[in-house]
């Protein structure tokens, strides 16, 4: 492969899904699956005016290639790409990529909806939800799984 | 301090540190202290952090770790609510 | 929706994933995924020089805004980001990209997911693979099943 | 060309022009011809479409339709092999 399999990021930077594609791009790869979470306004009648991101950066970054590897021992995978943003996420703005580049489709999606969903749950990673009347509120999450726990599983 | 003392890092995030009102805190911990030992001592200094005892999962230098986890001079202990990333 | 919620196109041009993702943003959508057919280099042990796609444009472009709307219609939707390359397409180049953006994840990749598979079988475009050793052939595909046969099914 | 001629455009792609050679036929049928009728006298005067027939699919006007849609003078017609796009 070209370039390493695995790009594994937090950043306070807007995150940039041409680069993420670029970096899964490979002639090894038929299907390259992109999940990107963004700040949703509405939920319901609550309006957000933005999420802040807080982490246990060195520890979710760590438990981020964690998944990687994992989700690479469950699938043959060509690459993985994982940024998170942390701070302020404006609505529309991106929060987290999740890549997968794989041979076949299958596969591809396969993967990109475990490495989301398992990043939820696992990753030390917490939003606060800032809604447009000025509350506050850090959003209850998911008790975190350590990815660990979910192979014996 | 004795010299059994053992001091540790205990990191807050999120809904805790803003409880708190500290993100770091430097513990001193007795011998034989361990995860569970040091939430008990944090539950009684801190009431805000007691509320949250239930939900709290421990990682030590950054891995998670049962409460039974025994702590040596120098660990990072990070408390960690449930997540919610993504 | 600022934007209309489809875009549906057909081009020789190389494929920007960015100005996909660009397109799928919307301060309604919680989750977008982007599908990216890329080319192949290697099948076994057969080498792909390159794909050519051949299509029966006007209806192709019509069969791909009809699966949107059927997509639409089967999953709450924010945009859907259909657009598929012809002519040459070199290894690791996209062939298609398949948005899709919803409120929340789960719909966003079933609606993918769901398109790119219908895709696959129900729109008129054709793949060549042309071999590093010169050998050409037309890939044997599936047999078309219109996507309003899909939906009595 | 009799009265009741119609005039209609028959569309190939892929393996079927490259084993014709071109991409449009101009075709005149009787009255009364179908999509059925057209592909068998098509695969009269080209072989190399007859070994397609069975996987041929039809569009008339940019729609699938069977082979038993009624052609009228200007309809397009296009023979649709198994697709691989994607």
């Amino acid at each position: 492969m070209a370039h390493a399999p695995f790009y594994i990021h937090l950043t306070t930077d807007p995150l940039d899904v041409g680069a993420a594609f670029a970096f899964l791009q490979s002639p090894a790869a038929g299907g390259i699956d992109l999940f990107v979470g963004t700040t949703r306004r509405w939920t319901g009648e609550e309006e957000t005016a933005r999420l802040v991101y807080d982490a246990y950066v060195p520890m979710a970054e760590r438990e981020m290639r964690r998944l990687a590897e994992d989700a690479a021992a469950r699938w043959p995978l060509e690459g993985v790409y994982l940024v998170h943003r942390l701070g302020e996420v404006p609505p529309a703005e991106a929060s987290v990529i999740v890549g997968v580049a794989s041979a076949h489709r299958a596969e591809a999606f396969a993967a990109c909806r475990y490495l989301i969903d398992t990043l939820k749950k696992a990753v030390p990673i917490w939003k606060r939800e800032v809604y447009a009347d000025g509350r506050e509120e850090w959003v209850e999450g998911a008790t975190p799984v350590p990815e660990g726990d979910d192979r014996r599983a | 301090m004795a010299a059994e003392d053992a001091r540790v890092t205990v990191l807050l995030f999120s809904v805790l540190s803003d409880r708190v009102g500290q993100r770091v805190l430097n513990v001193s911990l007795p011998a034989g202290a361990t995860g569970g030992s040091l939430l008990d001592t944090l539950a009684e200094e801190y009431p805000a952090l007691a509320a949250y005892r239930a939900v709290i999962r421990l990682a030590v230098n950054a891995e998670y770790a049962s409460e039974d986890v025994p702590l040596a001079a120098g660990d990072e202990v990070a408390l960690i609510t449930p997540v919610s990333g993504g």
